[in-house]
């Protein structure tokens, strides 16, 4: 039954992790870029949606919709201003830039909202299902997470593999300049893949919070590095690997916790992913691509 | 034979340093320095070292890492471990902090050795995260060190407390876990962070400028190339690493030697973030660039305390604002136009305000 | 139909293309030939909108592209075969095909690949295939083919025959001459001079940046200057 | 230099059928691959393969787009590890040899596309060619001690004396990236050659020159050939370059030799036109 | 920042005011980053008392906080640039690993501290010139063992503690020490750090299985809340014992108060006491700063009235060096005995301990009772 009750609990932070990790990878993937700001963005997502619920009293439904709305927005216009202006600069560049961006968010939530951690209501309420006697409880939470991820997964998929928008995207991943000439808009492209990246970060923020509810200005950084971590583990740019990357390393710290040693539960992620890493060099999904000589 | 323009170059580079050192001295001995910039020589120096290191491994190398605080934070461990053993054994504190700058080298190098074995086998983004994760793993174990020393020599124990070294009479407690090391003697001195960045400057440079260096920068910038002219990858990749991790060393064993107290969570993720933000900033592969921003991004948000509450919301404007001047065309052509734009409206402004 | 007025272009500070104008008119095959560095690419790009000028004007189907985007260019019929190829080698062979297809309603889309595969069998083989992992040539079809599929009104090659077999190069500039009866305009530039002036209407030397001649391909093919300097007789 | 230069030129202004001079050269063949093969996948893109080539011998492989030849090289240097057969270099069997090892061997190449160090300079490029001729480790370096100034003056000399088979002693300082291509191409000739191999593979060499700039390469290459006494095979589609230099041709097709022979065997073997050369007249 | 505004009527333009009228106080705390609530709080506190004892007429203050990101280097840097201003008294740092590097720095310095928070035993170790406002660790947890066994609380403990914080950790270890000494059974101890601070339910599974009936948890409230809450949703519900640093816990916004029933904690203060000065400082805190005071809070404003206490009884005068009254406080800090949010007459030994009696709370439908 402990054995059980891990895994659920691995389930339902793996899955945060795996929410996480798909926004990442999606402009990971596309925009060739480590947003290192990705975790503030569910940082402000789950502060608008606190607002929306504690202060202006609005349902639930609407304060996630009002979170994906600003998240939206605050994507495309942090990319507008800080990465667009670095198409043609390094890699390394655009990830100090974000790293840049991070720290002011951080710090403007900090100003508007102060320091003092906030408690998030759930948005599913705290009901919980029990089994077996009550000696196994699943929260609704918990299950509402892994559902949310599923579904984005099949969305995503869906909409890189078959729309039109999602090949522009692939296309725009491999070489900008190409892609223009095949008559891509690639900064309108670019834009809508963090318009996505940023609606599912908002998204992330408001499950995040719903899990673990406490909201700070600090809440999404370390979450952030989780599930850069998990979508490298899963594979950079695969979207179903974001997902089983982040759920391993959501088990893989639990049980760790719980078979192992709570001290050491951190250094036991890590040299999981690192031990993987050695027999997968491109991770769990990722493609090897070698190069042609 | 004509100077190269690599030596020349150099050059400038020690000179930049040993002006700057100068300049210093004599605003120092003329009392003329804050406490607070005196307070912060003994960082920046090692903030300098530590960019001048990693740049060996993400400019020089071209691998992204992102653990560099790890060996800084071996370093710093090892040094002062050392430092304090030795209080009796080396009465001469000078001394005693070349030796535990030596350790701590020593130890950041072997741990370098031992990471790069498996970790320099992979590739770009996936080599990043490794080092990341390496970086959170020594951050962890240290967490859960314990180390003590008394007339028998010195005690290790893991994951108990302290209690578990069993220290003999007059034992002391060195390593104190999550508690890290407190009451570390104060030995770091500017005077020898300019001369270790000198030693740095001198290893980095000619290891860049010779047959090695060469070799390393091939792999950089073709790694199937260079395999095809007979270079063997893993030797000087493991090479720049190991260089790289051990100079980091040093620095973490100078960084600990100037506060009396250490911890391991120091050491992190974030710290490993603002060593490569300096070397990104001073450009990749650009020594005396690294040396720069290293110095003035240590110096920023101190002078920036001014703005109290909105400090490092200004911090992270000014870093953004510079990255962009500095890497964008777009931002540039801006910049002039916004230029060309206020210079007539400014005197426009004047006359207005001459009228009012 | 292309107009180039007096453009110059730069990369930071070097002066890559000096004052050049040139002109392509409906029907024609145009071909632009020159040394090594001469510039022949980078009017090439800056026709396609990947390079901006920094004075001179550009106008296609008479209306005026100089500050137009490029996804906007190709839309209006202007398709570029890069140097280098530069196809999505992640992608594979008939994802590219579909890549070039990315403007055109995808109604006819199906008729346009299998045009494209029967001018290149090869392609049509390694339909599945990781487009990285084609040979050289066989990227260079891919480049070609990729291209035609948005049915352009203006075709720009940039040395198609580079690292192909002499079948192939006889076949691609057969292919070119037949696009062009059916219709299609072409911008052709190549090292392969001779050929090039050989099916060409009207052609023009590049020269470190601007253009030192111009003619009838036959004119510049018995050019003795011509010869000496591109023809390697 | 200037002198030596202009003595040189002459002695390759008619190039020899025959380089093979007396005594000093071992009549072992330098390389000889047989029943060379490799599966991509379950496609076999070589197949068969069966190749010597003697020492001061220019070999030339050609063949339709996709045929097999620059996998071939990559076999040949292992890039990718044959799948069947076996490499003789020198006589020795090279199984389980790397692509470093293959070099300090004797086989340098140069790349279908380019593989410059493009961020370092022309000179450097050569330098790292000599990378295991020049004795003097990382320490010796570091220090400045007098290896470092022996080691570095001499690779210096050597540089150029290399760089001046193609006149290219001016651009020693130039960023590798900036050259044009031809030069870039050129360049790696030179890197390769300073890696002292018993056999050059050059793989399409004249590929984005002009016709004035290919005929410039074919003297340089038989230039190579007799100053160097290596040997060289390559891979090209100007038949100009091929017919003019090659002592033999081998041509690939779908992963096999469909002929081998000499220039002139091969240009009428009617297989061969049909399959690469078309029905053109060759010049 | 309220920094600026706190001290009012003093015109902060400059050092060279005529013949010195305020006293330059300051410290360095975390304003920004992970641990901002802490630094923050304590500096609002301070900026309250303040503001009284400036209104008052008599000694005046002036307070400077500066930023340290819960981060020895930082707060070394923050620390010297106090000095740069002037500083007089040092408030210390808020958090203790920053408080153990400054404290080296005012020792040396002879510039006197009295820190409101940093409770680790390192920050006064050894030195003559550094007092503490809160319990140091030690004090803590052999306390709150000792208050366990003494109210029989509880028999079979479980202890959660940050794996990599020195508060958190310094605590655990003296409790552990101090159960072992009473016989009181410890049956699971388990972890968390400041990177894993999200999910307990693996420490909380730990503590069931091995049927702990009191969780001991010697941390912050932030975290507390966590446990708390994923205990309810595991249905498991020992007793909860936590530390001065739970405090504050049912300031968080929008906390379901009904999960913290129950909790009981050693704490020096309450903002629901209903003793006048508490009311007062708590009414003062919400108008200003939108928020319930924590202990932090209070501790700040302590700090400040005991700054005050020891002036008047030292009779020292602003235009005084900083080394000299630091020599006057050490005198007589020992000697004196202060009044405050935190305790009715806390006095100090020598060492830089305080001595106040810490009042065993527990919360019952969210206001803190006291246990006796
Ligand atoms: N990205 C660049 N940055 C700087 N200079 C460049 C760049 N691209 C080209 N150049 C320079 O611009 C000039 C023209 O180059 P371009 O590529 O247009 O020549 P080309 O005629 O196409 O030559 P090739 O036959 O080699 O393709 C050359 O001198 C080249 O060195
Ligand atoms: N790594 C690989 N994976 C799968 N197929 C490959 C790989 N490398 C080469 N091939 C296939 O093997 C065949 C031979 O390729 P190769 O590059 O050797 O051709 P080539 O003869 O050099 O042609 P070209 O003259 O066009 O350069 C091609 O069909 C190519 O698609
Ligand atoms: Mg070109
Ligand atoms: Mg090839």
């Amino acid at each position: 039954m402990t054995f059980l009750s891990f895994l659920i609990s691995g389930l339902s932070l793996g899955s945060v992790y795996a929410i996480i990790a798909l926004g990442y990878t999606m402009v990971y993937g596309i925009a060739k870029m480590l947003n290192f700001a990705h975790g503030d963005v569910i940082m402000v997502g789950a502060y608008i949606s606190f607002f929306a619920s504690t202060r202006w009293n609005l349902p639930p439904v609407v304060g996630v919709l009002l979170a994906v709305v600003v998240c939206t927005i605050l994507g495309v216009v942090i990319e507008r201003l800080a990465y667009k202006p670095l198409r043609a600069a390094t890699s390394l560049a655009v990830l100090i830039t974000a790293i840049g961006v991070s720290y002011f968010l951080q710090n403007a939530a900090l100003l508007l909202w102060s320091s003092n951690p906030k408690v998030f209501t759930s948005v599913v309420g705290n009901a919980s299902l029990k089994l077996f006697d009550g000696r196994l409880t699943i929260s609704v939470i918990a299950i509402v997470t892994v559902v949310a991820c599923l579904i984005i997964m099949a969305a995503l998929t869906w909409f890189t593999g078959k729309t039109k928008m999602g090949k522009a995207m692939r296309a725009c991943s491999e070489d900008k300049g190409a892609a223009q000439l095949m008559g891509i808009n690639v900064n309108f492209t670019i834009s809508v893949t963090f318009a996505i990246g940023s609606a599912l970060a908002a998204i992330a923020g408001v499950l995040l919070c719903s899990a673990y509810p406490t909201l700070m200005p600090t809440t999404g950084s370390m979450p952030g590095i989780k599930a850069f971590t998990a979508a490298v583990l899963g594979g950079i740019g695969s979207i179903p690997g974001a997902m089983i990357g982040g759920i391993l390393l959501g088990i893989i710290e639990i049980f760790g916790k719980g078979y192992i040693s709570t001290q050491l539960s951190d250094a036991i992620v890590f040299s999981v992913l690192i031990l993987t890493l050695l027999v997968k060099p491109t991770g769990l999904l990722g493609k090897q691509i070698n190069e042609k000589v | 034979m004509i100077m190269k323009k690599t030596t020349r170059n150099n050059l400038y580079t020690y000179a930049l340093v040993i002006v700057s050192f100068i300049i210093v001295q004599l605003l120092i001995s003329g009392g003329n320095i804050t406490s607070s910039l005196k307070g912060q020589l003994v960082p920046i120096c090692a903030y300098v070292i530590l960019a001048i290191s990693l740049n060996l491994t993400v400019g020089i190398l071209g691998e992204l890492s992102l653990g560099h605080a790890g060996f800084m934070s071996i370093g710093a461990f090892a040094g002062v471990v050392a430092a304090i053993s030795l209080e009796q054994i080396i009465p001469i504190t000078l001394l005693r902090l070349i030796v535990a700058l030596i350790i701590g080298a020593f130890f950041a190098g072997v741990a370098g050795f031992l990471i790069g074995i498996p970790v320099l086998r992979l590739k770009g983004d996936y080599l990043a995260i490794v080092t990341l994760a390496f970086g959170e793993i020594i951050k962890n174990i240290i967490n859960i060190l314990y180390v003590g020393k008394d007339k028998e020599g010195l005690h290790f124990s893991f994951l108990t407390d302290s209690n578990a070294l069993n220290l003999g009479e007059g034992g002391r407690v060195i390593i104190d876990g999550p508690l890290g090391i407190t009451g570390i003697p104060k030995l770091a001195t500017f005077t020898m962070g300019v001369v270790l960045i000198l030693i740095t400057l001198f290893i980095v440079l000619n290891l860049i400028d010779s047959r090695s260096g060469r070799a390393i920068m091939a792999l950089r910038d073709n790694r199937i190339a260079a395999e095809s002219v007979g270079i063997h990858i893993t030797k000087y990749k493991l090479m720049a690493f190991v260089t790289s991790a051990a100079l980091a060393g040093a620095a973490g064993t100078l960084f600990a030697m100037n506060y009396s107290t250490i911890i391991a969570s120091k050491f992190g993720f974030n710290t490993s973030i603002l060593i490569l933000v300096f070397v990104v900033l001073g450009g990749l592969g650009n020594i005396r660039g690294s040396i720069i921003a290293a110095t003035l991004l240590t110096i920023l948000p101190e002078m920036l305390r001014q703005f109290n509450s909105y400090r490092m919301l200004l911090y992270a404007i000014v870093l953004i604002l510079i990255m962009l001047a500095t890497n964008s065309d777009e931002f540039k052509n801006h910049l002039r136009g916004l230029k060309e734009r206020l210079l007539p409206r400014k005197g426009k402004r004047g006359a207005e305000d001459g009228q009012s | 139909m292309l107009k180039v007025n007096d453009i110059n272009v730069f990369y930071g500070a070097i002066h890559a293309i000096k004052g050049i104008s040139l002109e392509v008119n409906e029907g024609e095959i145009v071909t632009l030939i020159g040394a090594n560095g001469a510039g022949k690419s980078t009017v090439l790009k800056t026709i396609s909108g990947l390079l901006r000028t920094k004075t001179g004007g550009i106008s296609f189907l008479g209306e005026d592209i100089t500050s137009t985007a490029p996804h906007k260019i190709v839309e209006r019929g202007l398709a570029h075969v890069p140097e280098g190829r530069r196809i999505f080698l992640q992608m594979t062979v008939q994802e590219n095909l579909d890549m070039g297809a990315y403007t055109c309603p995808s109604g006819g889309i199906e008729a346009e690949m299998d045009k494209v595969y029967a001018l290149f069998p090869r392609l049509l083989e390694r339909r599945k295939q990781i487009a990285g992992t084609l040979s050289g040539g066989e990227q260079q079809m891919l480049a070609i083919g990729r291209a035609l599929m948005s049915k352009p009104k203006l075709l720009m090659l940039d040395e198609p025959s580079m690292g192909l077999a002499p079948i192939l190069v006889e076949q691609i500039f057969t292919i070119i001459q037949e696009m062009n009866k059916a219709g299609t305009t072409v911008l052709l530039v190549e090292q392969n001079a001779q050929m090039a002036l050989s099916i060409a209407d009207r052609a023009y030397v590049l020269e470190t940046g601007s253009i030192s001649i111009s003619g009838t391909g036959q004119e510049l093919s018995e050019s003795d200057e011509i010869r000496k300097a591109y023809l390697g007789g | 230099m200037d002198k030596a230069n202009s003595t040189e030129t002459k002695m390759i202004s008619v190039p020899s059928t025959n380089p093979v001079s007396e005594g000093d050269v071992d009549m072992l063949p330098v390389l000889e691959a047989r029943n060379l093969g490799i599966n991509f996948g379950g496609l076999m893109a070589v197949n068969g393969f069966n190749m010597t080539i003697n020492r001061t011998e220019i070999a030339g492989l050609i063949g339709p787009n996709g045929a097999g030849k620059t996998t071939v090289f990559n076999l040949l240097t292992k890039v990718y590890q044959p799948t069947h057969g076996n490499i003789l270099l020198d006589g020795h069997d090279t199984q389980n040899m790397t692509t470093v090892q293959i070099n300090k061997a004797g086989i340098a190449r140069t790349f279908q596309n380019i593989r410059l160090f493009s961020n370092l300079t022309v000179e450097d490029n050569v330098k790292l060619g000599m990378h295991n001729h020049i004795n003097y480790g990382m320490w010796n370096g570091i220090l400045r001690l007098p290896a470092y100034w022996k080691g570095e003056k001499q690779a210096h000399e050597k540089a150029m004396e290399l760089l001046s088979i193609f006149d290219m002693q001016s651009l020693a300082g130039k960023r590798a990236g900036s050259l044009p291509y031809g030069a870039q191409r050129r360049l790696e000739i030179v890197r390769a050659l300073a890696t002292k191999p018993m056999l050059l593979l050059l793989d399409e060499p004249a590929a984005g020159m002009n016709p004035s700039e290919t005929a410039e390469l074919m003297d340089n290459i038989v230039k190579i050939r007799d100053t160097f006494q290596i040997a060289i095979m390559l891979i090209e589609h100007d038949m100009n370059l091929v017919m003019g230099i090659c002592e033999k041709i081998s041509v690939l097709n779908f992963g096999k030799i469909i002929a081998k022979g000499t220039p002139s065997e091969i240009r009428n073997n009617p297989q061969v036109i049909e399959a690469y050369l078309g029905k053109k007249r060759e010049g | 920042g309220g920094t600026d505004k706190a001290p009012a009527g003093q015109p902060d333009a400059g050092g060279k005011e005529p013949a010195a009228s305020a006293f330059k106080i300051g410290g360095t705390g975390p304003l920004t980053g992970g641990a901002a609530i802490y630094g923050n709080a304590a500096k609002q506190g301070a900026e309250i008392a303040v503001e009284e004892i400036n209104a008052l007429g008599g000694i005046q203050f002036e307070l400077k906080y500066e930023d340290d990101e819960h981060d020895a280097e930082k707060a070394v840097n923050a620390y010297n640039k106090l000095k740069d201003w002037g500083i007089q008294m040092s408030l210390g740092s808020v958090t203790s690993t920053p408080g153990v590097a400054t404290s080296a720095e005012t020792f040396s310095d002879r510039i006197f501290a009295l820190t409101p928070s940093a409770s680790a035993p390192a920050v006064i170790e050894g030195k003559d010139n550094v007092y503490q406002m809160c319990f140091s660790d030690p004090n803590q947890g052999s306390a709150s063992a000792q208050y366990i066994v003494d109210k029989k609380l509880g028999t079979k403990i479980a202890i959660i503690y940050k794996n990599d914080d020195v508060y958190s950790k310094g605590i655990y270890n003296t409790f552990v020490s101090k159960a072992k000494e009473l016989n009181l059974a410890v049956v699971s101890t388990t972890t968390f750090t400041e990177d894993s601070q999200t999910d307990f339910s693996v420490q909380l599974a730990d503590a069931k299985k091995n049927g702990a009936d009191l969780i001991f948890l010697p941390m912050y409230y932030t975290p507390a809340s966590l446990v708390l809450q994923q205990a309810k949703s595991m249905d498991y519900s020992p007793k909860y014992f936590g530390v001065d640093g739970m405090d504050g816990i049912l300031t968080l916004e929008n906390f379901d108060a009904s999960l913290a029933e129950g909790v009981m904690l050693l704490t020096p203060f309450s903002a629901d006491a209903t003793d006048e000065r508490t009311v007062n400082f708590v009414k003062k805190y919400q108008e200003l700063y939108k928020e319930t005071p924590n202990q932090f809070a209070a501790d700040g404003y302590d700090v400040v009235y005991a700054y005050k206490k020891a002036i008047e009884t030292a009779g020292i005068t602003p235009d005084m060096s900083a080394a000299d009254i630091c020599e006057k406080l050490v005198q007589v800090f020992p000697t004196i005995s202060v009044d405050g949010l935190t305790g009715e007459k806390m006095t100090w030994a020598a060492t830089g301990e305080v001595s106040k009696t810490p009042k065993g709370m527990v919360i019952e439908k969210g206001t803190y009772v006291g246990m006796d």
